[in-house]
């Protein structure tokens, strides 16, 4: 026979091929494994073991069409070494923030990449907190330790939007006062943007003049009414069960309180499934879930 | 060349060789198509099977072999003082490998039925780890020089390396390999750590379990599983027992 | 659907014209197991003779023509301080010969994740769209129990399905490229007599099936015992060794690791099809693990079978080949597991 | 001339297993010219009591990293002689392959990595970053070609899988052995390289009469089973081979010694060379005539060079095995029932002959083991070479630098595998 009877299927030519500018759009998804190139422009050490990196897309189409709702997370590739989910913590003209903790091998890597190096973003990916819902009512931000990462994205939606949004709070716990992440913008946040913002660690150093305990005390400062609240809990699973328990009997929905959840992630797109609690995919159904979600999830917490 | 902005650093390696058969050694020089970058990664300081080179300072220490006489031991305790990372290089030094086997025969019987009435000087066998703290094993009979090019890589950064957790079934049925206990075999398969590319099972024999326990390894179930197809406790624990790696209980 | 007669001479010059200009694979006698069975797999042909189309069933799906067991997702090139990625996706075509309904019935629920989802997977998608399916029909395997799952038959994701009818096939026709196929060589319309004989053939498949599971209640069962003694009895037997989502023609979990050469100038974005089963699967750094029990993870693998996949696709995820409880070396197998649930919940 | 000179040469470099030189010559008189093994001993054939017959040749391949299949080998064909088993012909083709693969393995590492830099005046062949020398790739592809035998037929480039009692476990594709075919004729050319690189070194000129011990050919280069011979006139069967070994125990050496009809014999390239140059491919001839190599060699430093005239033979042999496994390939596996009994297995390994004796109970599990190992064969001749290298050099006046390599040149012209030696 001359002629191969069967025809080639070439996935790269059926469509025109369109690179996964932005993966918050259902659009014409092709390469989903091609990753934007991103230049770390700055590491700043924020605890001992916490960096903050700003890492800016390097080809400026891709910069300018990168978009993100608070919340959401990327997938952080260092090339012929590994790839970790990290939740977004902020962008700012043309850079993304991602604050990263040294946690395993992949994490320590990131650490050690100098300024200039040059990393894989995949990504936007995921649910995210509902800003627009929550427009027009008081807001709790809660944070315990490395929660304050993804909890920044929320926290600079709301500054950036104020009006938006009525009372809001911020309560946040950490072991010990050298662990307190973007402690440079607490002034900033209070004073101009009006949070009020309450401190408070486990283990507190001679110069602490705050409150010492869980983060669960703090709640004990709230007054107001919280069926018309919202609120977004981020931290390991112990705190945000017990912050979420103690929430619910002070009278707030669980469907009004959010959490992120963390799973073992290898694709972010639903199908390494590395990250399924039941039938749920942490990384398409979540990480964002509202608690009424977490606590039907068996296996969640 | 940099790697992620990081310059890699080429570390002083040195490696060194006793009770055993120099076969891990051997695999440092094997893997043709990239033996050049693999040697060129390191500084190798002393490799006595290859070089007659001798160092003094080396950053790396790779140890083959199982301690089995005095010297090695004092040997072995003065590496360590020298190295900053004492690697074990396969099954003898992770386990005492087939070495170890000697330790259920009479020491003094034993060097008279081989060498009449001059008898060697020869300690029950010990694993690298029985004797000094070891940062990294690699176990393998032989090691698998893929295998040991991650690790020193890993070791270059400073950064812990992770076995597969798996066992070595999984390779097996992912490389369309008969099952060895479909064919009325024996295999330690279920048990073993995998990342050996199921070698053993391909080569159409069951696994002998050089490479030590998986993660979680279910030896109650495996040996119901292996007196169930007809195989004698007997044989179970000559298997089990055959690199030291693996637990022998009844 | 069209349906054609196929002469089992002609379905024999069919073959050996794929033979010659496409990648044909086909399931293959390839040897014996100690009890005498013989053992098939989905392996490249050479010839029309080494196919063997009376096979009962085959130790590896054919999934891993579509989802191999090893991918490359991609490869890196570096140079100093920067880097590039290269994204190869499998392009050439293959016919696929031989699969049985219960094997084309899990590819269907392997698309629904992979190509309808909101990232599709062109390495998948790629694969799927270059594979000419011929499906054969079959008599009830050992082990199997489609039947309980409704997947015995197949109705769409192949090209051609054939049924035996002694001297020649009856062939269905799924797709265009398959109709094209067919006019490369003889074929008839179908008669009466080859319509009866058809449904014969049918009818006297059927009959060959044992007794079915009632898989009903199934889901709601799994809620109700999840925290069975069932679990724990299975459980403890599991070696975690991952055989079953190996073997099984729907699995499609993974891992994923990356390599560099010594000399840092090249690496690669490697995938391994990985299972639930398995102690590391939701370990997260700091060695914290979702699932630490073997009998947490082996009620994951039927929650996700039978409960969880049912929840998203409104269908089980199983398919009901038998390959898992076939491969398992204890001996865990769903129709014992699932009865055994079954019966829990009845009795409490 | 007067020379003083007083040396340990302690675990020498480019060898296997570790083994010293011990020289004190004192106003040109030597006082002591000894070889040592100290080698940890292991005791191999007391492990093997009790064993079952599947795991002997697993077990004793551990013998030696370099020469497993060997090993394996010699096991396995005891096993066999011992229960009375024949292995298909094909079987014998696939053993006889792997056997070529590790010969090839073997020496072409001792030639480049061991011996070689010595030639080359470096102290090791590992390449320069960036720039691996032309030397250093030639071994690369050499050795590349006989990992890949290895891998093929035993399933692993060292301690073999698919050798196994009865016969060999997996037939490899036609395909597979087609490449191998190819890669294999290619390799000739590279073959010839080596041939021109060592026609260019110098090899030392020194002769001591020895004899030469070795499996005997019949119909061809003799590599596995048959009878043994020696250039003094000795022959006796594959049974008898202890008559030929004569092990006994010096003290002070982890390795024993063997004699024959002098105080010492050496086995390994040059000994298989003597005793059967006629047996030899025409190819491999023309390579020994152009190397200089001439039967009867007394020269030990020759040992490197009758490698290679190996090299050239059992590529070729290879390429023939290939070509009759393609075309007619056949059953690979022999049934095994154990019996008690007893059987000798001789193997040509790559430092020459190699012995394996079992004997086994009636259910197959060893009651008791012998194995004699080329190297201990080879201790004694080593040590009585070394004593006249210094004395002839001694008298030339040459330098104790120079003197200490010859000497440790000498050790490594036997390529010694100590570990092996002392099992
Ligand atoms: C949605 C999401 C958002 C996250 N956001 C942040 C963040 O903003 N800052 C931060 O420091 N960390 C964050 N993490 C956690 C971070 O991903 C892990 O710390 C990181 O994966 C550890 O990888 P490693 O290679 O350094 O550790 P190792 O222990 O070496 O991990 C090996 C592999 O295990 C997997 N893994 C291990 N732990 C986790 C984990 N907790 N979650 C997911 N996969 C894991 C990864 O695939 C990793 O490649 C987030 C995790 C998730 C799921
Ligand atoms: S051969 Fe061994 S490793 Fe492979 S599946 Fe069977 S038991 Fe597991
Ligand atoms: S299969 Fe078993 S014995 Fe063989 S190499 Fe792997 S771990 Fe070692
Ligand atoms: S779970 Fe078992 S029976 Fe069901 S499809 Fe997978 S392998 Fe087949």
């Amino acid at each position: 026979m001359s002629a191969p009877f069967l025809h080639p299927f070439d996935i790269t030519r059926e469509e025109p091929l369109c690179a996964p500018l932005d993966y918050n759009l259902k659009s014409q998804l092709k390469d989903v494994d091609r990753c934007f190139k991103g230049e770390i422009t700055a590491a700043a050490r924020l605890t001992r073991d916490v960096k903050l990196f700003h890492v800016r897309l390097v080809a400026p189409e891709e910069r300018q069409r990168f978009s993100f709702h608070p919340g959401q997370f990327v997938m952080v590739e260092l090339p012929g070494f590994g790839e970790v989910p990290i939740s977004i913590c902020g962008a700012q003209q043309g850079f993304i923030e991602l604050c990263i903790r040294e946690a395993g091998n992949v994490t320590a890597m990131i650490h050690r990449a100098g300024i200039g190096a040059k990393v894989g973003i995949r990504g936007p990916f995921g649910t995210y907190f509902p800003m627009e819902r929550m427009k027009g009512h008081r807001i709790l931000l809660i944070a315990g330790g490395l929660g304050m990462a993804p909890l920044r994205a929320p926290i600079m939606h709301v500054t950036e939007n104020r009006s938006d949004y009525g009372e809001v709070r911020l309560l946040y716990g950490s072991t010990e006062p050298g662990q307190l992440l973007f402690d440079y913008q607490y002034e900033q946040w209070r004073r101009v943007d009006g949070i009020t913002i309450s401190l408070i660690v486990d283990h507190p150093d001679a110069a602490w003049r705050g409150a010492v305990g869980t983060v669960t005390k703090l709640l004990e400062e709230i007054t107001f009414p919280l069926d018309d609240s919202y609120a977004i809990v981020c931290g390991p699973p112990v705190m945000f069960k017990f912050v979420c328990s103690e929430l619910s009997s002070m009278g707030m929905p669980r469907d009004r309180m959010f959490v992120s959840l963390e799973r073992r992630m290898q694709c972010g797109m639903g199908k390494c499934c590395r990250c399924n609690v039941g039938s749920t995919y942490v990384c398409m159904d979540g990480p964002v879930f509202d608690f009424w979600t977490v606590m039907n999830l068996k296996e969640a917490i | 060349m940099n790697y992620l902005g990081i310059k890699p650093v080429r570390p002083r390696v040195a490696i060194f060789g006793f009770t055993g058969c120099e076969g891990c050694q051997l695999q440092l020089a094997n893997g043709e198509e990239d033996l050049a970058e693999f040697l060129s990664a390191m500084r190798i300081a002393r490799f006595r099977e290859l070089s007659s080179a001798d160092e003094e300072a080396y950053d790396i220490a790779l140890v083959e072999g199982a301690v089995t006489r005095g010297d090695e031991e004092e040997r072995l305790l003065e590496i360590r003082d020298r190295a900053r990372v004492l690697v074990a290089l396969g099954s003898c030094a992770c386990y005492g490998g087939v070495p170890r086997l000697k330790n259920c025969f009479d020491p003094v019987e034993m060097n008279h039925e081989v060498y009449g009435c001059h008898p060697r000087e020869s300690l029950p066998t010990r694993s690298l780890r029985e004797i000094v703290t070891v940062d990294q094993e690699i176990p393998g009979c032989p090691v698998a020089k893929v295998e040991v090019e991650r690790i020193i890589q890993h070791l270059i950064w400073g950064l812990p390396y992770r076995f597969p957790a798996y066992p070595v079934c999984l390779e097996c049925k992912q490389r369309y390999i008969l099952c060895r206990f479909e064919q009325g075999e024996l295999c330690l398969g279920p048990l073993t750590r995998g990342g050996c590319l199921a070698t053993c099972p391909r080569g159409g024999l069951g696994c002998w379990g050089c490479r030590g326990p998986a993660a979680e390894p279910n030896y109650g179930e495996f040996i119901a599983i292996a007196r169930q197809r007809g195989f004698t406790l007997r044989e179970i624990k000559e298997r089990l027992s055959f690199f030291g790696g693996l637990e022998v209980t009844p | 659907m069209l349906f054609r007669i196929l002469d089992k001479q002609e379905f024999h010059s069919l073959v050996d014209l794929m033979l010659e200009s496409t990648e044909v694979i086909g399931p293959k006698k390839i040897g014996g197991a100690v009890d005498g069975r013989p053992i098939h797999q989905y392996l490249p042909l050479f010839n029309f003779h080494e196919l063997d189309l009376e096979y009962e069933t085959t130790e590896i799906p054919a999934k891993s023509y579509f989802l191999p067991y090893l991918e490359n997702l991609s490869t890196w090139r570096f140079t100093d301080d920067d880097w590039s990625q290269e994204i190869a996706y499998r392009l050439h075509p293959r016919v696929i010969l031989g699969l049985h309904a219960c094997d084309i019935n899990a590819l269907l629920k392997l698309d629904k994740v992979m190509t309808r989802e909101f990232f599709p997977n062109p390495y998948y998608i790629s694969r799927r769209k270059n594979s000419f399916i011929i499906g054969v029909d079959h008599h009830p395997c050992r082990g199997g129990f489609c039947r309980s799952l409704g997947t015995d038959t197949v109705e769409r994701g192949f090209d051609l399905f054939l049924t035996d009818l002694g001297d020649r096939y009856f062939v269905a026709i799924d797709s265009e490229r398959g109709f094209t196929m067919l006019h490369l060589v003889t074929v008839r319309q179908v008669t009466q007599r080859d319509t009866d004989d058809y449904l014969a053939a049918r009818q006297e498949i059927a009959s060959g099936f044992g007794p079915t599971l009632e898989l009903k209640q199934l889901p709601r069962v799994l809620d109700l015992q999840f925290d069975s003694e069932v679990w724990r009895r299975w459980g403890a037997k599991c070696l975690s060794c991952g055989s079953c989502a190996a073997v099984c023609p729907t699995c499609y979990c993974y891992g994923v690791s990356e390599s560099v050469a010594m000399d840092f100038t090249r690496g690669a974005k490697v995938k391994q099809l990985y299972s639930c089963n398995l102690p590391d699967f939701a370990q997260v750094a700091g060695g914290h693990d979702f699932r630490p029990e073997r009998e947490t993870r082996l009620r994951y693998r039927y929650y996700h079978q039978h409960r969880g996949f049912l929840e998203q696709y409104d269908e089980p995820k199983c398919v009901g080949c038998g390959r898992c409880g076939r491969s398992c070396l204890a001996g865990i197998n769903p129709p014992e597991v699932i009865g055994d649930l079954l019966a829990a919940e009845e009795s409490s | 001339m007067k020379i003083n000179l007083s040396r340990e040469l302690p675990h020498l470099a480019r060898i296997e297993g570790h083994g010293n030189i011990h020289l004190t010559v004192t106003q040109g008189e030597i006082l002591e010219a000894r070889w040592e093994v100290v080698e940890s001993p292991r005791f191999f054939e007391v492990m093997l009591k009790g064993k079952h017959y599947s795991s002997a040749g697993i077990l004793t391949a551990r013998i030696c990293g370099i020469c497993s299949i060997g090993h394996c080998l010699a096991s396995l064909r005891a096993t066999e002689q011992a229960f009375g088993v024949t292995i298909p012909e094909t079987a014998r083709s696939l053993r006889l392959l792997a056997k070529h693969g590790e010969t090839l393995q073997s020496h072409w590492l001792h030639l480049f990595f061991l011996a070689g830099p010595d030639f080359l005046d470096l102290p090791n062949l590992f390449p320069l970053p960036g720039s691996p020398s032309e030397i250093f790739q030639l071994a690369r592809r050499l050795r590349g070609v006989a990992n890949r035998i290895c891998d093929l037929i035993a399933g692993r480039t060292t301690h073999p899988v698919s050798l196994q009692p009865g016969g060999v476990a997996v037939m490899p594709s036609r395909e597979k052995l087609m490449t191998l075919r190819e890669e294999l004729h290619r390799s000739l050319e590279d073959i010839r390289l080596t041939v021109d690189l060592f026609g260019s070194f110098e090899i030392p000129d020194f002769v001591r009469e020895t004899e030469f011990v070795s499996l005997k050919g019949v119909s061809g280069y003799p590599w596995i089973g048959g009878r043994l011979l020696s250039s003094d006139g000795v022959e006796e069967a594959e049974n008898d081979y202890r008559r030929m070994t004569n092990e006994y125990v010096l003290p002070g050496n982890s390795s024993k010694m063997c004699r024959l009809s002098r105080p010492s014999f050496a086995v390994g390239a040059l000994a298989r060379f003597n005793n059967n140059f006629r047996m030899l491919h025409p190819e491999a001839l023309l390579a020994a005539d152009r190397l200089g190599l001439v039967p009867i060699c007394h020269n030990p430093f020759m040992n490197n060079i009758a490698q290679i005239v190996e090299c050239v033979q059992v590529t070729h042999e290879a390429i023939r095995i290939v070509d009759d496994l393609t075309s007619h390939p056949g059953d690979i596996m022999a049934i095994v029932t154990p019996r008690s009994g007893e059987g000798v297995g001789a193997i040509e390994a790559p430092r020459g002959t190699l012995y394996h004796r079992y004997e086994y109970d009636e259910k197959g599990y060893i009651l008791r083991a012998d194995c004699v190992i080329p190297t201990t064969q080879n201790n004694a001749n080593i040590h009585l070479d070394l004593a006249p290298l210094v004395r002839r050099y001694a008298v030339e006046g040459m330098t104790d630098r120079r003197l200490e390599l010859l000497c440790s040149m000498l050790v490594r012209a036997y390529d010694p595998c100590l570990s092996c030696s002392v099992h």
